[in-house]
C-alpha cells in the first residue's frame, strides 16, 4: 500500500527565479500537473528572488553546504560561470544515459538555440529553456501625435531624429534602454553596429563599430533625448508616457499592455544604417545539478515534460518569454496567443538574428562588472574609446 | 539696581494636581524685605507654593503678584527672583564655581564683581577647596551649601528657599543659619523660606506661617507661634517634646483633670464641658515636694538626658502620659514628683473645632 | 511674542510629521488602485476606482495566513529569546564582579559593530550544518545575536540603586529571585518596550532570511514581497502596496498597544 | 552571601549569550579574517594564498577608493539627517512646545514600523525624477527634478533619506528619552534664573545627555551604514558607477556578484575595524561609566 | 528563634575605596542588646562602617565579628541582621504591604504570624492607610517610614539603621524615635543606629560613638559624650548652640581672659600657658547684676526666641562672641550684661593635641 509507494517516490527540488509579476504561479501550476501526473517523482519548485544572481548566489551556499537541488534555472550570462564552477549532468549525458540517444535533443532544438546553452569550451550544460530578445516598445500615442512613422524607427539613425522631434516639441524623452545590472541591451546595439563584443576568447568590443554605437547612446543622454535612469524607473516612465520608446526584453510586454493607458506596441530591435539587427539573447537553460543517478533520471524525466508543447507555451504565456522548442514556436497554441499579443511578433522574427549571449570563459561576471562600470562611466560623460579600451584591457587581462 | 527688595503677594491661590487640590485659595502677603518662613509637614504644600512664586507653576487660580504687579505678565529677566532648591539642581556638567558662576555670566555681570560675588559666598559657605570639583564629587551637605551659594550669589530681589539645609549636618546648619540670617539683614531681599524645622523657623523667621493641607494655619511673629499657637494643629506641630495635650473638663471656674481640681480660674466665659489642655513640657512646673493643692501627683517613667536639658516622662495615675522639660537631673526613675500646673502657660482647646480658647490671660 | 514662536514650530514639526507620514498614505491609497490606475492617476491619495482586487489576488496567490504565521512565529523567537539573554547577561554583568568582565562585557557590545557581511556566508554554512535551511529557526538563531538590549538593559539596570540590591541581600533573597521579583518587574516598561522594537525589526528583517529560505510554505513576509518585484517581468506597484500594507497590521497593532511603553521606555522605568 | 559556587553563577548567566556570539559571530569573523589572505570564490576546492595582496587592493583600487569616500558621505549625510535632525527635533519637542508632544511622538515614529524594502520602492516612486509625484509637482513649477539616479552625491542624498525616513522616529524617541531622564529641576532652576533656553540646552542639555547622544551618534553610523544596504540595493545597486555603493555594499557585491570572497573579507575587515574605532570612542564616552558600578 | 540578639565586634576594620583610606584601623564592640548610636558629620564613614557590620562591603583588612564568628565565613540565613538604608531601597514594584512582607514570605514566615507582625509594624509606624500604596506614590518621610518597618518586621538578631528618620519632620521623628526605642526595649535586639542628629544620639544609644573622618573619637554614655568631650571635635560637634571656646591664658592658678581672671583654680598640674576654655551656652551664668569679681562685662548683640529658651550672642569688649542660652526673656538688645564662669562647667582643651585636659573637678 502506502508505504511502498512512499519508497519509490522521488523527491527533487526545481530552483527558478520567476517571481509571482513573472510566471511565478505558472510554474507552481506546471509543477503541480506534473506531480498529478507523475506518481513516482515529486517535484518542489523553490522560487530564488533576486533573479539569476540571487538563484546562483543561493546556489554558492548551497554547494557550499552540500544541498544543491536537482534541476538548476541559469541565466546565459552565468553559463560559463555556472559550469565551471558546479557539478551538473550534461543534456547530452543525460540523453545518453536514460534515454539510449540524443533524439530528444536534436529533434527539439535549433543548432542556434542549442548554440545559447554551450559554454565556451562548445560543451552544452544545459538546455535552452526561455528565450528573449530585446525589442523595441513605442507608444503609439505620442508617435502619432508627432507624426513619426513607424518604420523610420527601424535603425538607430531614425530613432535619434524621432528622439529629437518629441523632445523638442514636449520636452519628452524620446528613448529608453534598460539598465539593469548587466549590459545585454547594450550589447545588441553594439553588435546591431557590426561590433563583435568578443573574439576568440578575448574581448573585442573597443572596436569602431563598439565604440560608434556607445557614442550614439552617450549623444543621445546628454541631449536628453535618452532617458539614463535604473530599469524600474525608466519603465515607470515609459509606462506614464513621459518617454516615447523603450528598448528592453520582450519580457516586459505583459506588464506593459496592463499598465500602459495608451497604445502601445512593439517593433524588431533596431539596428545601424548599412548593418543588420544583431542581438544577444537573453533567457535562460535548465541544468541538472541532481547528483544521484535515480536523482538525475527523475529530473531529466521533469525536464522533458517541461518541454512538451502545452508545458512550453503555458510557461511562455505566463512569462513572457518565447519557447525554446520548434515544436512550441511552431504551435498553433502559441501561434493564437502571438496572434492576441502582438507585442511578441518582433520578438519571435528577432531570434532569428540571436547570438549567444557574450560570457567570458575567466572570471566572467567580473568581466561582465567591467562592461557595466564602462556604460555607467560612458553615460556620466566619459570619453568613449578610451573607456572602452580600459574595459576591455581589464577583461583581457583577466583572461590570462 | 533699582531697589533691592519687592512684595510678595498671592491673591486666593488654588493649585490642582489631577484633580487633587493641593493648595486651596490661599491668601499670603509678603512685605518686602521681609523674611517670611514657610513651616508644614511634609506634603503639606510648601514647596507647591513656593514653585508658584518663582512662576514654575502657574496657579489654577488666583494670582501672584510681585510688586503689584502680576507674575504671569512680568518679564522675567532673571534678576527678581532666585531659588534654591530642595533636591539641589545643580548643573551637573559644571564645578562648583560655574555653577555659581552660571547665571550671572548668562546676564553679563562683569567679570571682576562676578569674580567677587562667589568668592565671597564661597567663603561664606565653607567651599573654597571644593570649586573645581563637579556636583556627582560633593556629598549631600555640599551639595546643598553649593544650591545656597547659587541663589545668594545673584542678590536678587526676592530669594527662595526650599528646605535649604535639611541634609546639613547640625553644626554647619547653625553656622548657615547665621550666615543665612547675616545676609539678610545685609542685602535686605526679600526672603520666603520653606523648611519643616520649627528651631530654624524660629530663628529665622521675621513671622512665620504654619501650612498644613495646602491652608496656612497662622501666620504670626515665632513668639506668637510658640506661645500662642491658634489652633490645636499649630500648638502640636511646635516645640519639642510636643505640647502636653490633656483632656479635662471646666465646672464653672475650675478646671478638673481626671476629677481633680488642677486650676482655678477666673473670668471664664466658657461652657462647662470637656476640653482639650494644653501644656508645653517645660511649662510643667516639677518638684519633689507638693508646692499646692492643685499639684498632681505622678511618676517619674523614664529620663532623657539631652546635656542641657533633662527630659522626664511622667505617668499619671490613670496611666496617661505626660512629658516635662527640667534644667538639671533632680529626679531618678520611679520617683514621685509633683505638677503644678499654671493658669498662665496653660492653653485650652475646643475639642470639635481644636481652636485655641484663649482662656487665662492671653488676649 | 512668546505664543506666535510656538506656532512656528507647531509647523515645522508638522512639515515633518507630513514627509513622514504621506509616504505611508500613498502606499495605502496605491494599493487599491488598479496596475493602470497607480500608473495614470498617480497622485491622487483617494483612488479614482478603488478596488479590492489586489488584495484578492493577493489571497489568491499566497497564503497570507501562512506567512503571517511564519513571520510571527519568527520574530516572536527572536523577541524571546534576544529578551532573556539580554536581561540574563545584563543582570550578570550588574550584580556581579568577576574576572574579565570588562573584557566581556566589551566582546558583548561589540557585537552591535560587526557589519552583517563579514559573518553571512560563514552563518549560512553554519545553519546548513544545523540543518536547518528553510527552516523558520534557521532564520532566528543567528538574529539572536545582538547585544542592543543587553546594553539597553544593562543602562536600565544601572538606575536600580544598589541599596536595592543590597535590601534584597541582607534579607538572603536567593538570586534568582531577586531576578524574578525584582529586577523583572523594575524593568517591564523596558522589557515591553525592547520587546517590542525586537519584534518590529525581526518583522521586518529581509537579507537574511533570503539566504535562508527558498520553500514558498517557509516564507516570511518581507520575502512574499519579493515576489512582486521584479525588473524583468516589471513590479506590480499596487500589488507590493497591498502586500506592505498587510505587512505593517501586525507591528502597527503592537506599536498601539505598547506605544505609551516604547515611547516613554527608559525615562518611566519606575524609579526615579 | 558569600557562598562559593555562586561564583559561576554569572557566568551561568552569560552562557547562552556567550554560545550564541561564539557561533555565529567569533567564529564567523575569524573565518572571514583568515578568508582575507585569499583568493577564492566561494567554492572552488582550492584557495589561493594571496597575503596582503587583498588588503592593498582595498586601498589602492580607485574603485575601492571611491567607496571609502562615498562612505566617509554616506557617513556625513547619516549624522546630519539621522543624528542632527531628529536631536534638533526632539530639543523642540522636549522644550519648545507643550502641547501635542504625545501625538507627534506617535506620529513620528510610525515609519520605523516599516521594512525598508517597502520604504525603497515607496521612494523611488515617489521620487522617480522625470514621473514622480514630486517631479509632476515640480514641473507645475516649472522645476526639473535632478536626476538624482545619475549623480552619485544626490543617489546618496536620496537613499541616505530613505533610510531617514525609517529611522528617524527611532532615533527621535531615543534622544527624547535621554532628554527626559534629565531633572526637571535643573530646567526649573535654569528657568528661574533667567537662562535663556537654547543656552541652558547648549550649555547644560547637551553635555548632560552626552551619554545617550554618542550612542545614539555611533548607531547612526554603524547601522546606518547597514540600512542603507536595501535602497542601494533595491534602486541603483551601487550605481552610477559606484557613486552610491559604501563599504558595506562593496563587501557584498564582491562576495555575492562577483564572488570575490577575498576582496570583499578584507573589505569587510577594514570596515569592521573602522567600526571598531568607533566602537572605542562609544567605550570612551558612554561606557565608562559600566566600570562604575559596584 | 534560638537568641534575639547578638554581638558585634569589628576588628582592626580597614575600608580604602581606590586607594582612599575611608576607615582607618577601626575597633569596636557592641554589646548583645546594646542600642549603639554611630554619630559623625557627613562624609566621616558611617555607612560604610555600617555596609561593613551588613556585609555587603568588605573590609580591606580586618574583621567583622558576629557573636564571635567571622562574618565572611558565616553562612548568611537572612535572619540575622536587619537593616534600613539611607536611601530608602524600597522594591519600587511591590506595594508598602508587599515591601514588608516580601523577605518573610521568602524565607517561609508562616502566613498568620506574617500578617500580625506586618499589621503591629504599619499600625506602629501610622502606614496602615498608604498599605497598598506603591512607593512612588510616598512622600519622603513616608517612604522612610515604610524601611523602617521592613527593618523592625523580620525581627533580626542586628537591627542596622541608617540614618532612618532624616527626611521625617520633627513631630513624627519624636514619634519614631519613641517607637524605635520601645522596639528595642521589648525585642532586645542589638542595634547600630547611624544618625548625624545628636538629639536623636542622645535620645536613643545606650552609648555613642562619635565618629570623624573614618576614627572613633569617643564612645561612651550620652551624658559624658556630652559633659566629658575627650576633644574638641566632640565638644564641637555635640551641644547646640555649639560650645563657647574662648582662647585663655593660664597664669599659676588662675584663668586669664583677655588679661582679666575669670577663674581661680585651685589643684592644676599644667603648664602656664595658652588654653582653649570649652563652655557650653547654657552654663554661661548670665545676671544683670555683677555677681563677683569674676564676672565679665558684656554686652546683648542679639536675641532669638525659641520659645522654651532664648538664645542670647553676647559680644565681649574685645569684639569676640559668646553664645548663652536663658530660660527667659530677660534681656533685650544692647543690654549689659554680667557673665560668670564656674569652674565644674568649664573645660580645658590642650591647643595643639586638642584633648580635653579634665582640669577642674572633672576624673
Ligand atoms: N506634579 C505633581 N503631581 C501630583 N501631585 C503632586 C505634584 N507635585 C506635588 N504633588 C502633591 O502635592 C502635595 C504637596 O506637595 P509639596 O511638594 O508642595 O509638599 P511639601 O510641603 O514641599 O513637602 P516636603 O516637605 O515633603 O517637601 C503632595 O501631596 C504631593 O504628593
Ligand atoms: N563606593 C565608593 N567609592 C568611593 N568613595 C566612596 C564610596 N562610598 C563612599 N565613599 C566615600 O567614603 C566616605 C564615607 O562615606 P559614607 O557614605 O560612609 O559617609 P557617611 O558618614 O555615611 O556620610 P552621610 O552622613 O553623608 O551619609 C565619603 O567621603 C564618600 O565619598
Ligand atoms: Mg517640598
Ligand atoms: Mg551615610
Amino acid at each position: 500500500g502506502k508505504k511502498t509507494s512512499a519508497t519509490s517516490v522521488k523527491h527533487i527540488t526545481y530552483w527558478h527565479v520567476n517571481a509571482q509579476t513573472q510566471g511565478g504561479a505558472t510554474v507552481d501550476e506546471l509543477v503541480k500537473k506534473f506531480n498529478d501526473t507523475h506518481k513516482n517523482i515529486k517535484v518542489t519548485a523553490k522560487y530564488n528572488p533576486d533573479m539569476y544572481k540571487g538563484l546562483m548566489q543561493n546556489l554558492q551556499s548551497a554547494q557550499a553546504s552540500g544541498k544543491v537541488p536537482d534541476i538548476t534555472q541559469v541565466g546565459w550570462a552565468y553559463d560559463n560561470y555556472f559550469a565551471s564552477n558546479f557539478k551538473y549532468m550534461t543534456p547530452t549525458d543525460a540523453a545518453k544515459k536514460f534515454d539510449g540517444n540524443s533524439k530528444f535533443i536534436d529533434s527539439n532544438f535549433t543548432k542556434r538555440t542549442l548554440s545559447f546553452a554551450k559554454d565556451s569550451k562548445g560543451h552544452l550544460v544545459g538546455l535552452p529553456y526561455s528565450l528573449s530578445t530585446p525589442v523595441l516598445f513605442i507608444n503609439k500615442d505620442i508617435l502619432s501625435k508627432y507624426n513619426i512613422q513607424e518604420d523610420s524607427l527601424a535603425t538607430w539613425e531614425g530613432i535619434k531624429e524621432a528622439s529629437k522631434k518629441i523632445h523638442d516639441q514636449s520636452g519628452k524623452y524620446g528613448l529608453y534602454i534598460q539598465e539593469p545590472a548587466d549590459t545585454w541591451a547594450q550589447q545588441g546595439i553594439m553588435l546591431s553596429n557590426g561590433a563583435d563584443i568578443q573574439k576568440g576568447g578575448k574581448a573585442a568590443f573597443a572596436s569602431a563599430g563598439g565604440v560608434g554605437a556607445y557614442k550614439y547612446y552617450q549623444e543621445m543622454v546628454n541631449d536628453k533625448l535618452a532617458l539614463h535612469t535604473p530599469w524600474a524607473q525608466g519603465m515607470d516612465s515609459f509606462i506614464k508616457g513621459d518617454v516615447a520608446m523603450a528598448f528592453t526584453t520582450i519580457a516586459q510586454a505583459s506588464h506593459i499592455k496592463k499598465s500602459a493607458s495608451f497604445n502601445a506596441a512593439a517593433i524588431e530591435a533596431p539596428h545601424f544604417k548599412d548593418h543588420k539587427t544583431v542581438v544577444p539573447v537573453g533567457g535562460s537553460m535548465l541544468a541538472i545539478t541532481a547528483q544521484d543517478s535515480e536523482q538525475q533520471k527523475a529530473a531529466w524525466e521533469f525536464e522533458k515534460w517541461m518541454y512538451k508543447a502545452e508545458a512550453a507555451v503555458t510557461w511562455s504565456k505566463g512569462t513572457g518569454y518565447l519557447p525554446p522548442t520548434k515544436v512550441a514556436l511552431e504551435s498553433s497554441a502559441f501561434k493564437d496567443y502571438v496572434k492576441e499579443n502582438p507585442m511578441l511578433d518582433p520578438a519571435v522574427k528577432t531570434l532569428d538574428n540571436a547570438v549567444p549571449w557574450t560570457s567570458f570563459p575567466k572570471k566572467g561576471l567580473q568581466a561582465e562588472q567591467a562592461m557595466i562600470d564602462a556604460r555607467d562611466k560612458i553615460l556620466s560623460g566619459s570619453d568613449v574609446k578610451s573607456t572602452l579600451e580600459t574595459a576591455q584591457d581589464k577583461i583581457n587581462a583577466q583572461q590570462k | 539696581m533699582s531697589k533691592s527688595n519687592a512684595t510678595i503677594e498671592l491673591k486666593k491661590i488654588s493649585k490642582e494636581f489631577k484633580k487633587n487640590t493641593i493648595i486651596d485659595g490661599l491668601d499670603l502677603s509678603v512685605k518686602a524685605g521681609e523674611f517670611l518662613v514657610l513651616l508644614g509637614p511634609s506634603g503639606c504644600g510648601k514647596s507647591t507654593t513656593l514653585r508658584m512664586i518663582a512662576g514654575l507653576e502657574e496657579p489654577t487660580s488666583g494670582a501672584v503678584m510681585i510688586d503689584d504687579e502680576n507674575l504671569q505678565e512680568m518679564k522675567d529677566d532673571g534678576h527678581t527672583i532666585a531659588m534654591v532648591f530642595q533636591d539641589y539642581a545643580l548643573y551637573p556638567n559644571m564645578t562648583v564655581y560655574q555653577n555659581l558662576e552660571y547665571a550671572l555670566k548668562v546676564h553679563k555681570v562683569p567679570a571682576e564683581e562676578r569674580k567677587n560675588r562667589i568668592e565671597n559666598v564661597l567663603q561664606t559657605l565653607n567651599l573654597v577647596k571644593y570649586k573645581d570639583r563637579l556636583p556627582s564629587q560633593l556629598s549631600g551637605g555640599q551639595k546643598q551649601r553649593v544650591a545656597v551659594g547659587r541663589g545668594m550669589v545673584k542678590k536678587s530681589k526676592i530669594f527662595l528657599l526650599d528646605e535649604p539645609l535639611s541634609n546639613i549636618d547640625v553644626q554647619l546648619r547653625e553656622k548657615a543659619r547665621d550666615e543665612i540670617q547675616k545676609l539678610h539683614v545685609m542685602n535686605q531681599q526679600t526672603i520666603v523660606y520653606v523648611t519643616h524645622d520649627q528651631l530654624e523657623a524660629m530663628a529665622l523667621g521675621d513671622r512665620i506661617a504654619v501650612m498644613n493641607q495646602g491652608i496656612i494655619q497662622m501666620i504670626d511673629i515665632p513668639e506668637n507661634i510658640y506661645n500662642k499657637p491658634t489652633n490645636l494643629f499649630v500648638a502640636k506641630f511646635i516645640g519639642t517634646p510636643q505640647i502636653n495635650l490633656i483632656e479635662v473638663e471646666l465646672q464653672g471656674n475650675q478646671l478638673k483633670l481626671a476629677g481633680k481640681t488642677v486650676i482655678e480660674t477666673m473670668d471664664v466665659h466658657l461652657q462647662s464641658q470637656s476640653y482639650y489642655l494644653g501644656v508645653r513640657p517645660e511649662n510643667l512646673h516639677c518638684s519633689k515636694t507638693r508646692v499646692s493643692d492643685l499639684s498632681l501627683e505622678v511618676v517619674v517613667e523614664d529620663i532623657v538626658d539631652y546635656g542641657r536639658f533633662v527630659q522626664l516622662l511622667l505617668v499619671m495615675e490613670d496611666g496617661r502620659h505626660l512629658k516635662a522639660i527640667v534644667n538639671e537631673l533632680a529626679f531618678e526613675t520611679g520617683d514621685k514628683v509633683f505638677v503644678t500646673l499654671q493658669q498662665e502657660t496653660s492653653l485650652l482647646f475646643d475639642p470639635t473645632t481644636e481652636k485655641n480658647l484663649y482662656w487665662g490671660n492671653y488676649e | 511674542m512668546l505664543k506666535r514662536k510656538i506656532n512656528l514650530w507647531h509647523i515645522l514639526l508638522l512639515l515633518v510629521i507630513l514627509g513622514a507620514i504621506l509616504p505611508i498614505l500613498f502606499m495605502i491609497s496605491n494599493s487599491f488602485k488598479t496596475l493602470r490606475d497607480s500608473y495614470g492617476t498617480m497622485l491622487n491619495l483617494i483612488p479614482l476606482h478603488p478596488t479590492l482586487e489586489n488584495y484578492q489576488l493577493l489571497n489568491q496567490q499566497v497564503n497570507l495566513l501562512g506567512l503571517t504565521w511564519n513571520t510571527f512565529l519568527m520574530a516572536t523567537m527572536v523577541t524571546v529569546g534576544k529578551l532573556l539573554t539580554g536581561l540574563l547577561t545584563a543582570y550578570a554583568f550588574r550584580s556581579y564582579q568577576f574576572k574579565g568582565k570588562m573584557l566581556i562585557y566589551l566582546i558583548f557590545v561589540s557585537t552591535i559593530f560587526v557589519p552583517f557581511t563579514i559573518v553571512m556566508i560563514p552563518n549560512y554554512l553554519v545553519i546548513a550544518k544545523l540543518n536547518l535551511l528553510n527552516n523558520i529557526i534557521g532564520v532566528a538563531l543567528p538574529q539572536l545575536c545582538d547585544a542592543t538590549g543587553i546594553m539597553i538593559f544593562l543602562k536600565t539596570m544601572e538606575k536600580i540603586p544598589n541599596s536595592l540590591i543590597d535590601a534584597a541581600k541582607i534579607d538572603n533573597i536567593p538570586n534568582r529571585r531577586i531576578f524574578f521579583n525584582i529586577v523583572v518587574p523594575i524593568l517591564k516598561p523596558s522589557i515591553v518596550s525592547v520587546g517590542a522594537i525586537f519584534f518590529i525589526n525581526s518583522w521586518n528583517e529581509y537579507v537574511w532570511p533570503t539566504l535562508i529560505l527558498k520553500d514558498k510554505a517557509s516564507f516570511t513576509l518581507p520575502l512574499a514581497l519579493q515576489n512582486y518585484i521584479s525588473s524583468e517581468g516589471g513590479t506590480n506597484f499596487p500589488l507590493a502596496m497591498a502586500l506592505s500594507t498587510i505587512m505593517v497590521i501586525l507591528p502597527l497593532i503592537i506599536y498601539l498597544i505598547f506605544q505609551k511603553y516604547i515611547l516613554n521606555s527608559i525615562s518611566n522605568s519606575g524609579l526615579k | 552571601m558569600h557562598n562559593k559556587n555562586k561564583r559561576f553563577l554569572p557566568f551561568l548567566y552569560l552562557l547562552p549569550t556567550a554560545i550564541l556570539l561564539v557561533v555565529f559571530l567569533v567564529i564567523p569573523i575569524l573565518y572571514t579574517f583568515y578568508l582575507s589572505f585569499f583568493d577564492w570564490n566561494l567554492i572552488a576546492p582550492t584557495k589561493e594564498f594571496v597575503g596582503l595582496r587583498n588588503y592593498l587592493e582595498v586601498f589602492t583600487d580607485p574603485v575601492n577608493q571611491k567607496v571609502i569616500l562615498n562612505t566617509l558621505i554616506y557617513i556625513v549625510f547619516l549624522v546630519v539627517l539621522n543624528f542632527l535632525v531628529p536631536y534638533f527635533i526632539s530639543l523642540v519637542v522636549k522644550f519648545f512646545i507643550s502641547k501635542m508632544q504625545g501625538v507627534y511622538k506617535v506620529l513620528f515614529f510610525i515609519p520605523s514600523l516599516f521594512s525598508l524594502v517597502v520604504g525603497a520602492m515607496v521612494f523611488t516612486w515617489i521620487l522617480n525624477p522625470v514621473s514622480g509625484p514630486i517631479a509632476y509637482i515640480l514641473k507645475n513649477f516649472g522645476i526639473a527634478m535632478p536626476n538624482w539616479s545619475n549623480s552619485g552625491i544626490l543617489a546618496i542624498t536620496v537613499i541616505c533619506f530613505i533610510t531617514n525616513w525609517k529611522v528617524f522616529g527611532y532615533n527621535f524617541i531615543l534622544l527624547l528619552t535621554g532628554l527626559g531622564s534629565i531633572p526637571k529641576n535643573i530646567i526649573d532652576a535654569a528657568k528661574v534664573d533667567g537662562i535663556p533656553k537654547w543656552r541652558l540646552i547648549w550649555n547644560v542639555i547637551l553635555p548632560m545627555n552626552r551619554g545617550i547622544g554618542i550612542y545614539v551618534l555611533i548607531l547612526t553610523i554603524v547601522q546606518g551604514l547597514q540600512y542603507v544596504f536595501t535602497p542601494i540595493n533595491v534602486i541603483t545597486t551601487g550605481g552610477p558607477y559606484y557613486g552610491s555603493s559604501n563599504m558595506i555594499y562593496q563587501t557584498y557585491l564582491n562576495a555575492f556578484v562577483l564572488y570575490k570572497t577575498g576582496t570583499s573579507s578584507a573589505l569587510a575587515i577594514v570596515t569592521f575595524v573602522i567600526f571598531l574605532i568607533l566602537l572605542f570612542i562609544e567605550i570612551r564616552f558612554v561606557e565608562r561609566k559600566a566600570k562604575n558600578y559596584a
